[in-house]
């Protein structure tokens, strides 16, 4: 126990300086759904990816990124959740749980494509088990590319939406 | 009723809380650590007494039983742990809960059979006596369902720290000589029993009592 | 002089008795049910007056010397006898009127019907007894009734039979160390009137006391559901039909407190110590096997019937607390500890009836008791959903419900008892209080599962997806009852001069001045329970309101309708529904050395390879471990006993004239001896 | 309105609106340890408000019971925030702030939130409920063994009485019978809240939720009301302990220069007791779910030692 405050006190803060805030656009969720400012759940899905996203998100609620002081926060229910992060090309298995997944969240809520292949099914485009993007699926406000995308793009994508 | 009298009984109560915080963890670490939270409360009501008798002996034994009880003894089961980790979880043969509840009619016995006791001599510590009393029970009940031989040295250690207690606050302290033989009595048999344990580790690989049955004869 | 209104109620409640008896026996089958109802509900009313008026100062004392061939018939109406009529005749009220809607269907005998009445008049009878022979006939009587009414369920059914078989032998073993105890008792005080017995008991030998209470605590716990001679009740209640069950657990239980507190407390004047140490400890015993039990039962009326275990077990600890501080020398705190035991045993009959009333409506509607089966209820059985509800709240004593009084003003009248020296009590109230404490706890788990699992959520079986509600007459009964429960939930306080009345009975040493402290101690809980409740409705109403408001703000419009969240794979079926056995399986396991529950898994390979799994059962009981381990045992080697003697009896006539011949001649030899 | 009252009024509006940032500061406090920047303190109220504005759900087949638990939820705290001596022992509720009836209050909301649980018929609505009611049921003998002793010196439940009691003795709070029970409360306190190492509050593994898996099925509004009744939960709790233990700041009249110190000595202790909470999670771990009895049999043996302790030290 000793060992471990000590380490706390030696290594301290290790969250990297908040960027500054990205320019609000009028597309940004933010700015449209008023309801979400300040705060935003998250409930992440992943349709089929390759688990590339996954790490970047967790990287993104990690210390060094730190999504959380932006008022974002990973919950364990879709009802609980305003923003979901879906992840990968829809398989033909997940494309009714992210649908249903969809529908559970209470309005407003707010759909983040990460990666390329929940934008436009990236390296598995056509594939036999793949359904479509995530688009094709559920309706997407928000994209964040990149594969997979760095924390920080995904942390940015975030901020639009909490306009924090 | 006085200031000294009321610290008394907050030492009296800390040694029994260290006493029941040792029944309740499994971690033979914890334990050791509460263990030596009791050594300090039982250095406190040697103090408290003497500064309470006026007897400067008395500060003497406190400073000989914190730096015994709640140093040296702890120091040496802790490095005795550190050897081996699976011997951490004192593995006891009745669960915790049950014992603890056992605990709960032992303490309310030593309660009941002290009452004599305290009538003869209704002193602030003589009223603790229940307290030594129920630390010794407990300590016995450890010695009788834990497992493992480390927990066991805990238990025996308890046990000495409850009669050493029941001796301050029955006989208003015992001569310097004779606690300092009887804590190097101790220390001595703790030493045998870490050695034995050691040995018999690198011999059978454990030191659960009971796989020990067998070598009897 | 004016009309003695306890004694005329009896009076009208005995005519009432005879007649629903005689309607039931010979009325046309169209008005039969109906008719019989009506008089015994009026039965009941006709007791309830009479114990109302008790409790409001009239009493009652009377000899009917011709009634009776021997010994004639004495009755006494005092307020402690007048607790236990009210609650009766109350109770008797209630299950009447249910009872016309649950009888009506197919099957239901005259005989059955006669019975009832018969049943709920020797219940009336025994709190009203004034002397040793009364009660002990009126005692029989209400045995025989209730092991009758027990088997009238369906006889034809094995678990029946098996439940009225230890019915009968449990009750009358307890009226056989009843009938000891009383008769050792009247003969060692040379009467046997309840006045005389007063007077008299004081001279008797100590140990001639303790003998006799000894015999009573048997006797009279067994009745009432005392561990370990609770095993009757889980076996007899669930068998029994609903009405009968409430009936039998909601007010036949009770006088066996009754006789406790009657002999016990007021005509041994509360004798030594140790008779109540024991009481309470056994107490304390029950409450916690008796909920622990519950916690862990399926059968919802096999639940039922253990939180009785557990209620009278509370009962039973504040009586025994009333002994020990009167016998401490200190009759306020012995008031208030009975005024907790007969407030908390008014408590349990209105919200026991409820609730085995609701358990009846559900088996009836759905013929089943197996909480694993039901659910759903509340959208096809929304009355008695709610009134289930409140009674569940009063079984969990949990503020708003119907026993937190009660169970408040116990712990109340133990924790002031630590002031009482003495080692014992210092050793012995806090693990009481904690026994206490255990068993509510577990009582809330309990009727959270009862509830949870049996009423709300999806039906597990198609017999509850097609449950209807109960018929009017039956709602009725319950609602009376649920009334009853609200009452006692929220205006504890207008109990309190009643009480002070009969607790003053018991507690000789009380005098008016205590009675009067314990009036005001009731009423300060009153008022004490109202603001609570009232600003817990208020609050909520506030929140309710702001949630409203929110609503509207945002969306004018309904909630929208959502399906439920299945993690995205539908379908989410009653299959994937936690069960009641679910439910308590984690209780199970903590009180694993407790229950000793007997599970057993049978894997069945498959036929090609041991390592494919063709189909896996799983089992689970949980017997009950007393009767395992106690009366098990005595019933083989009784049976043994038995085997063995019927050596004795070959068939050959002369051998048993010989028998007869022998022991007369044996007899003689020890009367002759013995001069 | 009689100054009793209004204490205790401001008493509730200061659980109410104080509870969300007593748990930012938690929050902040783990995330600095480690190593995170966090929310900030005011981030509970945001998410509060941003859940009341969203748009209200009906989960399919739910009833009575899943739509009220929540409402109760918050006034129970609400009423029990009023009951307990925070700022001063003149509460509006004077004879009914009665320490059993409190504890029994607290356990109805949790009674409801089971039964809400169960309500939606779901697999983890069912699982949390039946962890939750068999914590809850034995969490109940150490607390009113714990209330036994506190309550033979003082001859009262009363908790006006006891603060007050134990406030015009100066020592009292230090001695052993208190000093018993206040581990013993303090093990209950962690277990009713759900705080490690009963249950972790920051789980996301349905299996091991036990508070998070009867609320799964609540969203916007509802699940507002049921945040914010567990944040004024904790609170109160807090609250009480404090109290009970450590009553130092509580005055014995309504005068508004003492409540404001008062108001100053319940923010800082609370704070205090919150953020110890906060830290010595950080260097626990979640205990298996069948080793919490041993937990709370062992606070239950220190109730009994506190009951025992006032007879026989001092």
């Amino acid at each position: 126990m000793l060992s471990l405050l000590r380490k706390i006190v030696s290594v301290g803060r290790v969250a990297e300086p908040a960027p500054p805030r990205p320019e609000p656009a009028a597309a940004d969720p933010a700015q449209r759904i008023r309801t979400l400012r300040g705060s935003a759940q998250v409930r992440c899905v992943d349709a089929g990816s390759c688990n590339g996203c996954e790490i970047e998100i967790g990287q993104a609620f990690g210390p060094v990124y730190d999504a959380e002081r932006y008022g974002a926060r990973i919950v364990a229910s879709p009802r609980h959740a305003d923003v979901l992060l879906v992840t990968g090309p829809v398989t033909r298995n997940m494309a009714e749980p992210l649908r249903r997944t969809y529908q559970a969240a209470a309005q407003p809520r707010v759909v983040v494509a990460v990666g390329d292949c929940a934008i436009d099914c990236g390296e598995f485009a056509g594939a036999y088990g793949v359904e479509g993007a995530v688009a094709d699926v559920v309706p997407v406000d928000l994209a964040v590319p990149g594969c997979p995308p760095a924390p920080d793009q995904i942390v940015a994508a975030l901020r639009r939406v909490t306009g924090r | 009723m006085s200031n000294r009298a009321e610290l008394l009984d907050l030492a009296a109560g800390l040694f029994l809380l260290c006493a029941v915080a040792i029944l309740w963890r499994r971690d033979v670490r914890a334990q050791t650590a509460w263990l030596s939270g009791q050594g300090i409360a039982l250095a406190a009501i040697a103090a408290i007494l003497g500064a309470q008798d006026a007897r400067p002996d008395l500060y003497g034994v406190a400073a000989g039983v914190a730096l015994l009880r709640a140093a040296l003894l702890p120091t040496l089961v802790r490095r005795a742990i550190a050897a081996r980790a699976e011997d951490r979880e004192s593995a006891p043969l009745i669960n915790v809960g049950a014992s603890l509840l056992a605990a709960v009619a032992l303490v309310l016995l030593a309660y009941t059979v002290a009452q004599p006791l305290v009538r003869l001599e209704d002193t602030p510590a003589a009223r603790a006596l229940p307290v030594g009393l129920s630390v010794v029970l407990i300590g016995l009940l450890i010695l009788v369902t834990r497992r493992k031989a480390l927990s066991q040295i805990v238990g025996f250690l308890l046990l000495d720290n409850g009669i050493t207690a029941v001796a301050f606050l029955a006989a208003a302290g015992v001569p310097l000589l004779v606690e300092f033989g009887v804590s190097f009595d101790l220390l001595l048999a703790v030493l045998v029993l870490r050695v034995l344990t050691a040995r018999m580790r690198n011999l059978f690989g454990g030191s659960d009592l009971d796989e020990m049955r067998e070598l009897r004869d | 002089m004016s009309v003695n209104l306890p004694g005329t109620a009896l009076a009208v409640a005995a005519g009432l008795s005879a007649g629903a008896a005689a309607a039931a026996l010979c009325a046309p089958d169209r008005i039969r049910v109906r008719l019989v109802g009506t008089l015994s509900a009026l039965l009941g009313a006709a007791g309830a007056v009479a114990g109302g008026a008790a409790l409001a100062g009239h009493t009652y004392a009377a000899r009917l010397p011709d009634l009776f061939a021997l010994s004639g018939v004495t009755l006494q109406v005092d307020a402690l006898s007048g607790v236990f009529l009210a609650i009766a005749g109350a109770v008797v009220s209630a299950t009447s009127i249910y009872g016309i809607g649950y009888a009506s269907g197919p099957g239901r005998g005259r005989w059955a019907q006669a019975l009832w009445p018969l049943f709920a008049f020797s219940l009336l009878l025994v709190p009203a007894a004034g002397s040793v022979s009364t009660l002990l006939v009126a005692w029989e009587l209400m045995a025989l009734c209730s092991l009758l009414l027990v088997v009238s369920g369906d006889p034809a059914s094995g678990r029946v039979r098996e439940a009225g078989v230890w019915y009968a032998v449990m009750t009358h073993l307890g009226l056989v160390a009843i009938l000891t105890g009383l008769l050792w008792l009247g003969a060692a005080a040379h009467t046997e009137t309840f006045a005389g017995l007063r007077i008299a008991a004081a001279g008797i030998s100590p140990a001639v006391r303790g003998g006799v209470f000894v015999l009573l605590l048997i006797g009279f716990g067994s009745k009432a559901g005392m561990a370990p001679l609770h095993a009757w009740l889980p076996r007899a209640h669930p068998e029994a039909p609903s009405p009968v069950s409430a009936l039998m657990s909601a007010a036949m239980v009770n006088l066996g407190i009754y006789g406790l507190v009657r002999f016990g407390l007021d005509l041994m004047g509360a004798g030594s110590r140790w008779w109540w140490l024991t009481t309470m400890t056994l107490g304390a015993l029950s409450a916690v096997y008796g909920i622990v039990q519950a916690a862990v039962a399926n059968d919802l009326k096999r639940l039922l019937a253990y939180s009785t275990v557990e209620n009278l077990g509370l009962v039973l600890v504040g009586v025994g607390a009333a002994g020990v501080f009167q016998d401490s020398g200190h009759p306020a705190l012995a008031v208030l500890a009975l005024a907790a035991a007969l407030l908390h045993t008014a408590a349990h009959a209105a919200f026991k009836t409820v609730l085995f009333l609701g358990a009846g409506s559900v088996l009836h509607a759905t013929g089943t008791r197996d909480l694993d089966e039901l659910g759903g209820l509340r959208t096809r059985m929304p009355v008695t959903t709610g009134v289930f509800a409140l009674g569940a709240l009063g079984a969990a004593a949990l503020p708003g419900g119907a026993a937190f009084p009660s169970e408040w003003l116990l712990l109340q009248s133990l924790i002031h008892g630590l002031a009482v020296p003495g080692t014992l009590v210092v050793v012995v109230l806090p693990v009481t209080v904690g026994a206490i404490a255990l068993s509510a706890g577990l009582a809330v788990a309990t009727f959270v599962k009862a509830l949870g699992t049996g009423f709300l959520a999806k039906a597990r079986s198609r017999a509850a997806e097609q449950a209807h509600e109960a018929r009017g007459s039956m709602r009725t009964g319950m609602g009376l009852a649920a009334a009853a429960c609200a009452a006692l939930a929220v205006l504890p306080g207008a109990a309190g001069p009643a009480l002070a009345r009969a607790t003053a009975c018991a507690v000789p040493g009380g005098g008016p001045r205590v009675s009067a402290g314990v009036a005001r101690q009731l009423t300060a809980l009153g008022s004490t329970l109202w603001p609570l409740m009232l600003v817990a409705v208020t609050l909520g109403a506030l929140v309710l309101l702001r949630a409203g408001l929110a609503l509207v703000s945002r969306r004018a419009g309904q909630r929208a309708t959502a399906p439920l969240w299945d993690c995205g794979a539908p379908p989410l079926t009653a299959r994937m529904e936690y069960t009641a056995t679910s439910f308590a399986e984690p209780l199970q396991r903590v009180f694993d050395d407790v229950l000793a529950p007997e599970s057993d898994l049978d894997v069945t390979p498959h036929a090609e390879s041991a390592y494919l799994v063709e189909r896996i059962a799983y089992s689970r009981a949980v017997p009950d471990r007393v009767e395992h381990r106690l009366y098990n045992p005595v019933v083989h080697t009784v049976r043994r006993a038995g085997l063995a003697a019927r050596a004795l009896a070959d068939g050959s006539v002369h051998r048993y004239l010989g028998y007869g011949f022998g022991s007369v001649v044996i007899l003689l030899l020890v009367l002759a001896a013995a001069r | 309105m009689s100054a009793p009252v209004l204490v205790s009024l401001a008493q509730v509006l200061l659980v109410l609106l104080g509870a969300p940032l007593l748990v930012g500061a938690m929050r902040r406090l783990r995330a600095r340890m480690e190593g995170r920047t966090g929310g900030g303190v005011l981030q509970p109220w945001r998410d509060l408000l941003k859940l009341l504005r969203k748009a209200p759900l009906h989960p399919q087949g739910t009833g009575a019971a899943f739509r009220f638990a929540p409402l109760l939820g918050v006034a129970c705290s609400g009423v029990a925030a009023a009951a307990i001596p925070l700022l001063s022992t003149r509460t509006g509720l004077g004879a009914g702030a009665d320490l059993i009836a409190v504890v029994a209050l607290l356990t109805l909301a949790t009674a409801a939130l089971a039964l809400a649980g169960l309500d939606t018929a779901t697999a983890f609505g069912g699982m949390g409920a039946s962890r939750e009611m068999t914590i809850t049921a034995l969490a109940e003998p150490a607390v009113l063994t714990a209330v036994c002793a506190l309550a033979a010196k003082v001859g009262s439940t009363n908790l006006p009485a006891i603060v007050a009691a134990t406030l015009s003795h100066g020592a009292r709070p230090a001695s052993p019978a208190n000093l018993l029970a206040a581990v013993a409360l303090a093990v209950v306190v962690l277990a009713e809240t759900g705080r490690l190492p009963v249950d972790n509050p920051s789980t996301h593994l349905e299996l091991t939720m036990v508070h998070e898996a009867m609320v799964l099925e609540y969203s916007g509004p509802d699940l507002a009301m049921v945040e914010l009744g567990a944040a004024m939960r904790l609170t109160v709790l807090l609250g009480l302990w404090s109290a009970l233990f450590a009553p130092w700041g509580i005055t014995t009249t309504a005068d508004p220069a003492r409540l404001l110190l008062g108001l100053a000595a319940f923010a800082g202790k609370t704070l205090l007791l919150g953020c110890l909470i906060a830290a010595g999670e950080v260097f626990m771990a979640k205990v298996r779910l069948f080793r919490v009895p041993e937990l709370l049999a062992g606070s239950f043996l220190l109730a009994v030692l506190a009951v025992s302790a006032s007879f026989f030290l001092a």
